[in-house]
């Protein structure tokens, strides 16, 4: 069976010349969760969006078998769900349950399966009551879980999350990762933040400069304290204390 | 933001609330042309109009209070315009409200009657706003034929109006934390051009964002939404009552009173 | 600038309404062809930009204690395009109407036209006009400056003019154009300013939203912008002439005849030909006629019997209402009282 | 000598009805480092926000021995700067430089003095380099840095601080601390970070649903877990190692 994500030699510039990746290879089997960790502007962000076809630079993406290229654009998006950093972005419609369905739709469900989806997707982030709210009448974290049900509510195979922890208090950081690890599909998470790495991934993959500079076992890459200082990161807590 | 929760109370549940957005857009129409066609220096028939928006606020569960204030913020415009007639229009009249007598002039007739309904029909108005949420009234406009265009338009300006807004707060906060001194207008105008320079370069990020989104889920072009709408008995008889109501003070009550 | 329900006759609103309702739905088919779904996002936060950019103020020099802000709508005609400016600002319109109240539901299609639909071609028409060939800042800003003065004193121009078709003015016609000439001057001025100082400021940080879009995706023709310009001319130069023809003096414009100066010529009156057009038009056409509008009974004080009848009917209308008001309010009271308990 | 900060029953509702803040007690001595804790939504910004005048409620405020009123306020904003939760709110204008400039050219200083102001904030961040640079071409962790340049220069006696370490990595973080170390300011700083709080503060107050829960010794509140993990917050790596 193919990988679930299989990058190679990609690299791309912003139009206005930063090189904000370059020469990546990656290989994520499924229902692995990876956590892709690195300093500010290490590229993390751009290569999620590398893997969802957002940006098209040299080299080649594969998701689930499928090669992206304009072809296979729609298929490759129905295949991997990306959640951005933002959840004000993810979020655009005028009530959550029409920001939910605008998914499924697309992918051309009937309407009563529809229904079904978003029922579904908002009782696993604990928002079923509130799916006739304006997004903007929601809270911090509630507008983070909200983001996390519109990808939920297509289903797809593999999940990209950025940043999914930012602007959190310590209890809906626990929240959250009770809800990541309770997901049974392929997740890559990119953060700054350690702990959460440490938590929810079985796989860690150090960026920094638009390269990957280790990818492996999350206890060894991330007790190695002077690997982890090198690129600006630090070890978290779980690992530190085992030490 | 003085006006930006104006739509909290479309979230609340009542009768009125669960009225098809459609029907109430439509009475408010007609509503507002047949205050809007009544004489011009009648006021007393515009109390009895005032009963229909006065009901469905007190059924809506919409304090009066803030119906009130909220027409005081829009009115200046109109204000002016009214106060005009006394000063322009001096025809003597002479007027009796039960047992009071008293000379006055036409133009302060028409003003009183076009503040009047101003109140009235922006009651109306806001009757409509705070008993529907805005996405239904998005939804019923599109079925009533608005092109779809317009409606994502303003189902994206809805959403990101206030999101902008508190933005555009913030960054007026980040000015008058800094803006101590007296900057001449060069400088007050160069600043202000950065502040709305800065707010625009993020809405293009944001805007390139939400297209990412939006393709992420799939998006090609064609817009699809649920229809979540659907017209029931308790619609008609809203209709029939309403139609009942305005016509039947237009055409049996206003000559009486006139 | 936002025109009230109540400026308005049933006849000019409806006519309105169809104006902008028509023009709205021919440039949302004519832009739906070349629209790609990018654009989508990108036009409706520019909508709420607009928004948010109308917060954003500053100290204007001559009079302290008031300041400016922007409109934007030739700002947005510049960088979306005509078609699409048009379509982002008539939203915004609606949104003040609908959600703020800014501007009521019959003078929609006034405001759309006012300030959405005619500032945004006018606007752009200019600043193309004025920058054509090669971009260079200074030109852009010229451009700018013109074309956001233009295009809000056109909008402007238009409130008068629909308030004295409707027949509800009190103010001398003359007078309240000149009245709106002069504050959109001042408008148009801070708007021409705060549009130059953002495009300085874009010029700045990202140059290509400057130039790039410039030339605008959806080309505009310069015959049809002629031909819609020559319309526009027209139909105001039309209302303007009826209207003037009504007022015998040029200055003096009042419905009501004035029984207190009985040599008075009377300013308008059903004997004038151009106003009685619209009278009759009105009356033929509109649904209700407002019969009253000139109704001598009114204006002339009232017999004793009839004053007495009046008077009375008008207290009982009033009285009663009240009354239903506060059976309204405590039934629900009543109602709400009830439920909480069950609760 | 009065205190830097003094809040006496202060209690603020926002328009729509949110009672934020009810009725709050603070008094801050002068050169103190406080931090402000408590969950999403306890109040922080709120809090800060009342400080600077921004918003004004039921109770006294007063800013070094000034009560902050209408008439006070510009002399108040002299006095205390603060930085905001974003700091894209806090960049404005089109260059860094120009940035920065704008506090002092508004307290009235000579373009030299300015510019000395100017290179010194600069050089406090570690962002000499990037003065001609467009704020909105910096990473989120130099943006950081430049928003609370822009408080630096202007030499304000008391500086608030909200979320300062917010998307920051754990480098950027490090420096950021070594940064509030180095400051001899009164500082007071909003944060659901509770690594943050405990190495830089030297009294903590703990806020939750509008109200003051505790204040006093970092030590003493920040390492009682009941009490943390009640208002939806954790022990710091600092207090739980020690324990
Ligand atoms: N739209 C853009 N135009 C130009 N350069 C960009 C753009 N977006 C990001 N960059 C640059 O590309 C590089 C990688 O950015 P990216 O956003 O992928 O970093 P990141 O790892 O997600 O960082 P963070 O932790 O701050 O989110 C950075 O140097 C950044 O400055
Ligand atoms: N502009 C506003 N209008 C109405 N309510 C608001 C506004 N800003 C904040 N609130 C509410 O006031 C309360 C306090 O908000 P505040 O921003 O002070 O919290 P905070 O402690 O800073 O939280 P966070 O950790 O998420 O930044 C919250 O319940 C919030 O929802
Ligand atoms: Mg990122
Ligand atoms: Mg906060």
């Amino acid at each position: 069976m193919s990988n679930a994500i299989e990058i190679q030699n990609f690299s791309y510039r912003y139009p206005d010349g930063t090189s904000a990746l370059s020469d990546i290879n990656l290989a994520v089997e499924h229902g692995l969760r990876v956590a892709l960790i690195g300093p500010n502007g290490a590229g993390k962000s751009t290569l999620l969006l590398a893997m969802a076809g957002f940006i098209k630079g040299a080299g080649k993406v594969s998701i689930d078998g499928l090669e992206v290229n304009r072809k296979n654009l729609k298929e490759v998006r129905r295949r991997i769900g990306c959640c951005l950093e933002n959840p004000d972005d993810q979020l655009f419609m005028p009530t959550l349950f029409d920001d939910i369905a605008f998914g499924p739709l697309n992918l051309g469900l009937s309407p009563e399966q529809v229904r079904g989806c978003v029922a579904e997707a908002l009782a696993t982030v604990g928002l079923a009551e509130m799916a006739e709210k304006a997004p903007h009448h929601l809270s911090a974290g509630q507008k983070r879980g909200a983001a996390v049900a519109t990808i939920l509510a297509m289903s797809p195979k593999i999940i990209t999350l950025d940043e999914p922890d930012g602007s959190l208090d310590p209890r809906h950081r626990k929240n959250l990762v009770r809800l990541l690890a309770g997901l049974s599909q392929t997740l890559v998470i990119a953060t700054c933040n350690m702990n959460l790495a440490a938590v929810v991934a079985d796989r860690v993959v150090l960026m920094d400069s638009g390269m990957i500079i280790a990818d492996g076992d999350v206890q060894k890459i991330m007790s190695d304290s002077k690997l982890m200082a090198e690129h600006g990161l630090e070890v978290p807590q779980k690992f530190s204390d085992s030490n | 933001m003085h006006h930006a929760y104006i739509d909290k109370f479309a979230y609340q549940d009542s009768p009125v609330h669960r009225l098809d957005s459609r029907v109430k857009f439509l009475v408010v129409l007609v509503f507002t042309a047949v205050v809007i066609s009544l004489p011009r220096t009648s006021v007393s028939i515009l109390f009895c109009f005032a009963v229909g928006p006065f009901a469905i606020l007190v059924l809506g569960k919409v304090p009066l209070r803030f119906a009130f204030k909220h027409i005081l913020l829009v009115s200046p415009f109109i204000l002016v315009l009214a106060l005009t007639f006394p000063f322009y229009d001096r025809t003597p009249v002479t007027v009796a409200f039960g047992p009071l007598v008293w000379d006055t002039t036409l133009g302060w007739m028409r003003c009183f009657t076009i503040l009047g309904k101003f109140v009235v029909t922006v009651l109306a108005l806001i009757a409509l706003v705070s008993t529907t949420r805005f996405s239904d009234l998005l939804a019923g406009l599109q079925r009533l034929g608005v092109p779809s265009l317009l409606v994502i338009q303003l189902g994206f300006l809805y959403r990101y109006i206030f999101v902008l807004i508190d933005s555009a707060h913030h960054i007026l906060r980040a000015r008058a934390a800094r803006a101590i001194g007296k900057p001449g207008f060069n400088t007050e105008l160069k600043v202000a051009g950065g502040m709305l320079g800065s707010l625009f370069v993020r809405s293009l990020d944001t805007a390139e964002h939400i297209n990412v989104a939006m393709h992420a889920r799939g998006f090609d072009g064609n817009w699809r939404t649920i229809n979540k709408l659907q017209i029931r008995s308790a619609d008609y008889l809203f209709a029939l009552v309403a139609a009942a109501f305005i016509f039947g003070l237009y055409f049996f009550v206003r000559p009486v009173l006139q | 600038m936002h025109m009230a329900n109540e400026l308005l006759s049933i006849p000019v609103a409806a006519g309105t309404l169809a104006i902008a309702a028509g023009g709205l739905g021919f440039i949302c088919r004519k832009v739906r062809e070349v629209l790609t779904g990018d654009k989508l996002p990108l036009m409706g936060i520019l909508g709420a930009f607009v928004f948010a950019g109308q917060m954003v103020n500053f100290q204007l020099p001559a009079m302290p204690g008031t300041s400016g802000h922007m409109v934007g709508a030739v700002l947005l005609a510049i960088i979306l395009g005509p078609h699409l400016g048009a379509i982002v600002i008539s939203s915004v319109v609606i949104i003040q109407c609908l959600i703020f109240q800014d501007g009521g539901l019959l003078a929609l299609g006034c405001n759309v036209i006012n300030m959405a639909l005619v500032p945004s071609y006018v606007g752009y028409f200019l600043y193309r006009t004025v920058t054509a060939g090669r971009f260079s800042p200074v030109r852009a800003y010229v451009g700018a400056m013109l074309a956001s003065i233009i295009a809000i004193e056109a909008g402007a121009v238009l409130v008068p003019v629909q308030a004295a078709l409707s027949g509800v003015l009190a103010v001398p016609f003359s007078t309240f154009l000149i009245t709106m000439l002069g504050v959109h001057a001042l408008v148009g001025l801070m708007e021409g300013l705060i549009t130059v100082a953002v495009l300085a400021y874009l010029q700045q940080v990202r140059p290509d939203v400057v130039t790039d879009t410039l030339p605008g995706r959806v080309r505009l023709s310069r015959k049809s912008v002629l031909v819609t310009l020559l319309i526009f001319t027209v139909v105001i130069g039309a209302g303007l002439s009826l209207l003037a023809s009504g007022m015998p003096d040029g200055l003096e414009w009042s419905y009501a005849e004035r029984p207190d100066e009985p040599d008075f010529p009377p300013a308008v009156s059903n004997e004038d030909s151009a106003i009685a057009a619209v009278d009759e038009f009105q009356e033929k056409y509109s649904p209700m006629p407002d019969y009253s509008r000139r109704s001598s009974k009114l204006g002339e004080p009232a017999g004793e019997g009839m004053e007495a009848h009046v008077g009375w009917t008008s207290f009982a209308g009033v009285v009663g209402s009240a009354v239903t008001m506060v059976v309204i309010w405590l039934v629900a009271w009543l109602l709400r009282k009830k439920q909480a308990r069950t609760a």
